[in-house]
């Protein structure tokens, strides 16, 4: 009989401990508060947008390429044209015309380092047109090589053709 | 002269003081020996409470994890700096960087954790068994004493961590002391060292921690285990008449 | 003592057995700490060095690679310890561009890899640079508040330092603050550094005078329906809001509403007016149906907003009726008016816009009264200047901090459907701001794809963090007054609504003129603001011609000429005219070296990107010429004339031929 | 009496098995302790500079200069040979040791020791010449110095 009413008493004791230390043990016995709403009563709900802008899926352009787009905008799309195509609108009046730089073929053949030459040291140091300025000195390795990696992603856009 | 006779002759008095007071030879030796500082070892004990009986160990096993925190918490305190926000770095650090940092950390938790229930649980087993009646009463008030500390201990290290459980924690404990009549908000001015839960407030409850508490609880400790041998054990007490 | 034997054996067992349990406890430290995840990977840096190395210093390098935590620890950043290259170990190598993560080289950047010492990771990735598990490094644990930047928002954290709207090489930060700034968000959210934040949409005073409340009507209900480009939000009104909105606009100030009286003013010739219109070249800041600059509004469907005297009033004199607007006061004639308000009253008008009903509207004070509460409940004075209400208290929470704020802080309302992470919510918020909660009051702003991550990356980079001194690039604010007459005469032209004058004023014009005494001969420039003539073919946005008196033209260049001036730039190259020999050198070094002509067009020769060459000499002076060629990003930084790195003598030679263009010998 | 004997004798190799269990299992405790002890108190991260850093461009250090890099206790001194780092740290007792360029000699403040550019102990209580470090080229094209490896007196690096 004693016996029994000690270990009583220490699962009393051992249960009360459980429960307080229970890190759930708040909201299990007093609940969660209910959120006060504020209702606005000329809204009608059908009014509200809920659209899901915010999935629409995000350009496929990493930094380097969202860099060099901006670069490749203001600086080459004058003549390269805004898809690189070679059909800006200063490329009316020159001769040779501007490479086309979304032509498959062209990106294969060269290199990183082949366009980055061109593109730093201009055209005429490379055998080419000298309508092709130098960009090295306004530019500088860095941001060139952002432009690159932008350059590569406008002939990713072609339809590979065989 | 009635004054003194009050206080001598009073309850409490002869609970802590077991030799009269008149200035006689016998009781200036008692004096001495019967003074856990004058005389840490019992001039006389009796055997069965030498005895290696039948108990819980609550007692003892309480002692054993006061040991291990003391030992654990020395270790850690190579890796603690009592700073903002450097307190709450020094916990990354024993998480991701030193070794068996974590183990360490996690063994003075945890025997802080368990020395609470033990302590607790070894107060009701006294209370059970009507161990706090005399000779004990002294001890029992001891052991409050004790229980207390050992809440402290483990209020004052709660701090320590510098998270925001921490940080909250004391918040809230140290505005409970405000309830305290008249002195409330003093005891909590002093308590963090000013008005709010900062820098200040680590150090001191880091020295609290770390020096004042664990000296007091281990000369705490002493006085009660000095008691227990001359007064016998829990497991003795129940159902044996004094004498 | 009976059983003795038997109770010692007990002990013994438990002795065993307790030493045994004890053993095992003390065994799990070291075995996790042997399984730590960066060991892995070190060793696989390791093999995959040794598998690359070349030389036998590349050999030596690979095998001192042990097994430890390292991590890059800034004394001069508070508390930054960055351990990430315990398993990102090849970030500073450049010959591990082709490994797979975490091993893979960093990408080249303005702070990289130069500066990863500075640095370190958490700057810019943000996660728990003191913990050496993916999890918790990437702050994906619960115990840390701020995950890790996804990759497409890292950009705002160049603007946790940077402050200022445009960052150099993160334009995708660029664009949302200029987003934000144009947006209006600083209307109704404080934000540390943009308190003076000013709006430019129109003072709402004397509408009545102005339009239809049929028009103001269909306004309020949903602009972008009416003006796809507006600026202004869909406030997303409910129907008797808008109706006591209209009301209360319509009585600031009580007065008249004859909208369809106009008896002072005849009709005007349209050809004439037509005429005019393309001559003032009015889409160099306006569109006509989406054609033009754009920065200025839209005219098609003018004619169904505004009344014609209003019209005239306003070309008249626009700043009589919006004093903050940017428009120019042009020199027109009473019968340039008449003729140009026909034009336009009888071309650009809309024909969705509601006909304009014939009875005078008088509404009921209670309406006006319910017009006002509204006015001031969605926070419309953030943005609208009317008189009578001068607090421009912002309604909204502030923002300040944002960037930062855990996730757990956040209310996530009803949208249930949002993954529970601080980017995915701001995203929610901006893009469809009523759909958290009911009783909201942020109206609706049309952003899209890169838009929305530009405003998303702009709001992460408000983190209120407290930067280091060494570390901040404060938001320089230009303050620059032109002083005088000439201050009057360039508030009157509004040159500063085009033109930019050390650092103040519009990006319209490509040309700053801060500078411009030492550029222009002045002769040229009088001429020039008499009658434009054409630089840049190919732009939409030219000079406008302002009609204005001759005394007012001779004034601006000469005070141009005598302050606007760089002692830098040489302000006589030569001392007389320059050698025969030279300009042939020129000439020969501007078609054959450097290709000039791939831009610049002289005589009909050669590509029209660059102003044209033909009046050179007569507009230009030689040392300034001289000192463009040697570099001329020094004006503007992003001059698209690019720098050849010109010698000296070459630039004399062509600043000796450009000096000779369109000169009578 | 057999039985009673066999049991004991059952009983005690039974205890000795725990015995020699338990004690063998504690010494593997204390053991292992000590190791993990060892291992806690080890610092496995520093918060000191690290003893591996980059200067500048070779070209910026003049031939017959030393420049002194103070952080890291480190002399670059370039002679018509080439370049040679010095830590600056005397070999008395660890006070640091400054360059005088009018005399050309490194000097330290607390004894009096003088070395010469190449490390040599000149005058002075100083045992040990200066320690002479290693020397490298970044891939950039800049110093880096390793305070970490010691190379021997008369080591010159050219570039």
């Amino acid at each position: 009989m004693r016996k029994t009413t000690r270990i009583l008493v220490y699962l009393a004791v051992g249960f009360g401990f459980v429960l307080a230390w229970l890190p759930a043990g708040r909201s299990l016995l007093f609940g969660s508060d209910p959120t006060d709403i504020d209702m606005n009563d000329s809204l009608q709900t059908e009014d509200i947008i809920t659209d899901d802008a915010w999935r629409t899926p995000i350009p496929d352009l990493g930094y380097r390429e969202r860099e060099g787009r901006a670069l490749f905008r203001h600086y080459c799309a004058l003549c390269h044209g805004q898809s690189g195509e070679g059909d800006g609108f200063n490329a009316y009046n020159l001769d040779p015309k501007p490479r086309d730089l979304s032509d498959h073929e062209f990106q294969t053949a060269q290199t990183d380092e082949d366009l980055a030459e061109v593109i730093g040291g201009g055209g005429g140091d490379a055998g080419l047109s000298n309508a092709m300025p130098p960009w090295g000195k306004v530019l500088g390795e860095r941001k060139i090589g952002y432009v690159i990696a932008y350059l590569r992603t406008l002939a990713d856009s072609l339809p590979e053709t065989d | 002269m009635k004054l003194e006779k009050m206080i001598t002759g009073s309850r409490v008095w002869r609970s802590i003081v077991r030799h009269g007071v008149e200035p006689t030879n016998r009781n200036r030796v008692l004096t001495v020996v019967q003074n856990v500082f004058l005389h840490l070892h019992s001039a006389k004990v009796r055997r069965r409470n030498l005895e290696f009986s039948s108990t819980y160990y609550l007692g003892a096993v309480s002692l054993i994890l006061f040991a291990i925190l003391v030992g654990t918490g020395i270790v850690l305190m190579i890796y603690y700096h009592p700073s903002v926000p450097q307190a709450y770095n020094d916990m990354k650090e024993l998480k991701f960087v030193v070794g068996s940092g974590m183990f360490l950390r996690n063994m003075h938790r945890w025997a802080a954790h368990g020395m609470v229930i033990v302590v607790f649980l070894h107060l009701l087993r006294v209370f059970y068994h009507r161990a706090y009646k005399p000779p004990r009463e002294f001890n029992w008030v001891v052991g409050i004493v004790l229980l207390l500390m050992t809440l402290l201990l483990s209020y004052t290290g709660y701090l320590l961590p510098w998270d925001q459980l921490a940080f909250w924690a004391v918040s809230v404990g140290t505005n409970m002391v405000k309830a305290v009549p008249v002195l409330g908000d003093r005891i909590r001015y002093l308590l963090l060292g000013g008005n709010v839960v900062g820098e200040s407030a680590l150090l001191r409850f880091y020295v609290l921690h770390c020096v004042i508490l664990p000296l007091a609880l281990t000369i705490g400790v002493g006085v009660h285990l000095w008691r227990v041998r001359k007064d016998g054990s829990v497991a003795g007490s129940s159902g044996r008449k004094r004498g | 003592m009976r059983n003795d034997g038997g109770g010692l054996d007990r002990i013994w067992f438990w002795f065993a057995a307790m030493s045994f349990v004890f053993l095992v406890v003390l065994a799990i430290s070291p075995i996790k700490d042997y399984f730590r995840e960066y060991r892995k990977y070190q060793i696989d840096y390791r093999d995959q060095l040794l598998e690359r190395a070349g030389t036998s210093r590349e050999l030596r390098d690979a095998n001192r690679e042990g097994v430890r935590i390292r991590q890059i620890w800034n004394p001069d950043y508070p508390n930054r310890v960055d351990r990430c290259t315990s398993c990102h170990l090849g970030v500073e190598n450049p010959g591990m561009a082709d490994a797979s993560p975490p091993l893979r080289t960093h990408p080249m950047t303005p702070h990289t890899p130069e500066q990863f010492a500075s640095f370190g990771c958490v700057t810019c990735h943000r996660g728990q640079g003191r913990a050496t598990t993916m999890m918790d490094a990437h702050g994906l644990a619960s115990d840390w508040a701020t995950p890790m930047l996804p990759l497409r928002y890292t950009e705002a954290s160049c603007g946790t330092c940077h402050m200022d709207e445009e960052v150099p090489e993160a334009n995708l930060l660029s664009r949302g603050r200029t987003l934000m700034a144009e947006l209006g968000c600083y209307a109704c959210h404080e934000v540390d550094g943009h308190e003076a934040w000013e709006s430019d949409a129109p003072d709402l005073d004397g509408l009545s005078r102005k339009t239809s409340p049929e028009w103001l009507r269909t306004w309020i209900a949903d602009p972008q329906s009416v003006r796809p480009t507006t600026k202004m939000p869909y406030i997303q009104l409910g129907q008797s809001e808008i109706d006591s909105l209209v009301a209360f606009l319509w009585t600031r100030p009580a007065g008249e509403d004859d909208f369809l009286q106009d008896e002072e003013n005849p009709a005007g010739d349209p050809d004439r007016g037509e005429t005019l219109f393309r001559e003032s070249r009015c889409i160099s800041c306006h569109t006509v149906d989406g054609r033009g600059n754009g920065s200025a509004a839209e005219l098609s469907g003018i004619a169904s907003k505004v009344n014609r005297r209003w019209l005239i009033e306003y070309l008249e004199n626009p700043h009589a009726l919006q004093p903050e607007t940017k428009m120019p006061r042009y020199y027109f004639t009473r019968q340039d008016l008449l003729d140009l308000s026909q034009y336009l009253m009888d071309e650009l008008w809309d024909p969705e816009a509601p006909p304009p009903v014939e009875q005078a509207f008088r509404p009921p004070q209670k309406m006006v009264e319910g017009g006002m509460r509204t006015f001031r409940k969605y926070g419309c004075s953030g943005c609208h200047q009317i008189s009578g209400l001068t607090d421009r208290s912002r309604i909204g929470p502030e923002l300040t901090g944002i960037g930062r704020k855990p996730v757990d802080q956040l209310d996530f309302g009803r949208r249930d459907d949002l993954p529970r992470t601080l980017h995915d919510w701001i995203g929610a918020k901006v893009s469809s701001p009523r759909s958290f909660r009911d009783g909201l009051k942020m109206p609706q702003f049309i952003l899209e794809g890169e838009d929305l991550t530009a405003v998303i990356t702009a709001l992460l980079s408000n983190t209120g963090e407290v930067i280091p001194e060494e570390y901040r690039v404060e938001r320089v604010i230009a303050n620059y007054d032109p002083p005088g007459r000439f201050g009057e005469l360039v508030d009157r032209y509004r040159c500063l609504s085009c033109h930019e004058v050390e650092g103040v004023g519009g990006d319209i014009s490509t040309a700053p003129l801060t500078v411009e005494g030492s550029r222009v001969q002045e002769s040229w420039l009088k001429n020039y603001l008499l009658r434009p003539s054409t630089i840049r073919p190919i732009l939409t946005d030219r000079m406008i011609p302002l009609r204005m008196p001759e005394e007012d033209a001779a004034f601006l260049a000469n005070f141009m000429q005598n302050v606007y001036v760089d002692d830098d730039i040489p302000a006589r190259l030569f001392s007389e005219e320059p050698d025969p020999a030279n300009v042939r050198r020129g000439s020969h070094l501007f078609y054959e070296r450097y290709g000039c002509q791939a831009c610049h067009m002289i005589d009909g020769r050669g590509g029209y990107f660059g102003p044209l060459l033909d009046e050179a000499g007569v507009r230009l002076k030689p040392g300034w010429v001289y000192w463009w060629v040697l570099g001329s990003q020094r004006w503007r930084d992003d001059v698209r004339c690019p720098d050849y790195g010109v010698p000296d003598r070459d630039a004399l030679d062509l600043a000796a031929f450009i000096s000779s263009l369109g000169r009578t010998p | 009496m057999e039985p009673h004997e066999d049991k004991n004798k059952g009983d005690l190799s039974r205890r000795k098995f725990f015995q020699t269990a338990g004690i063998t299992a504690c010494a593997l405790v204390s053991g292992g302790a000590s190791i993990l002890g060892f291992d806690f108190l080890r610092p496995r991260v520093l918060f000191e500079l690290p003893t591996k850093f980059t200067l500048t461009r070779p070209d910026a250090i003049e031939v017959g200069s030393v420049i002194t890099d103070e952080p890291h206790h480190v002399y670059v001194a370039r002679s018509s040979h080439g370049f040679r780092a010095l830590s600056s740290v005397c070999t008395h007792l660890g006070c640091i040791t400054r360059y005088s360029p009018d005399e050309g000699i490194i000097a330290c403040p607390c004894h009096g020791s003088k070395f010469a550019l190449d490390g040599e102990v000149i005058a002075g209580p100083a045992p040990r010449p200066l320690p002479c470090l290693q020397l490298d080229l970044s891939p950039s094209g800049l110093i880096v110095v390793d305070t970490s490896i010691e190379v021997p007196q008369e080591t010159v690096f050219k570039l």
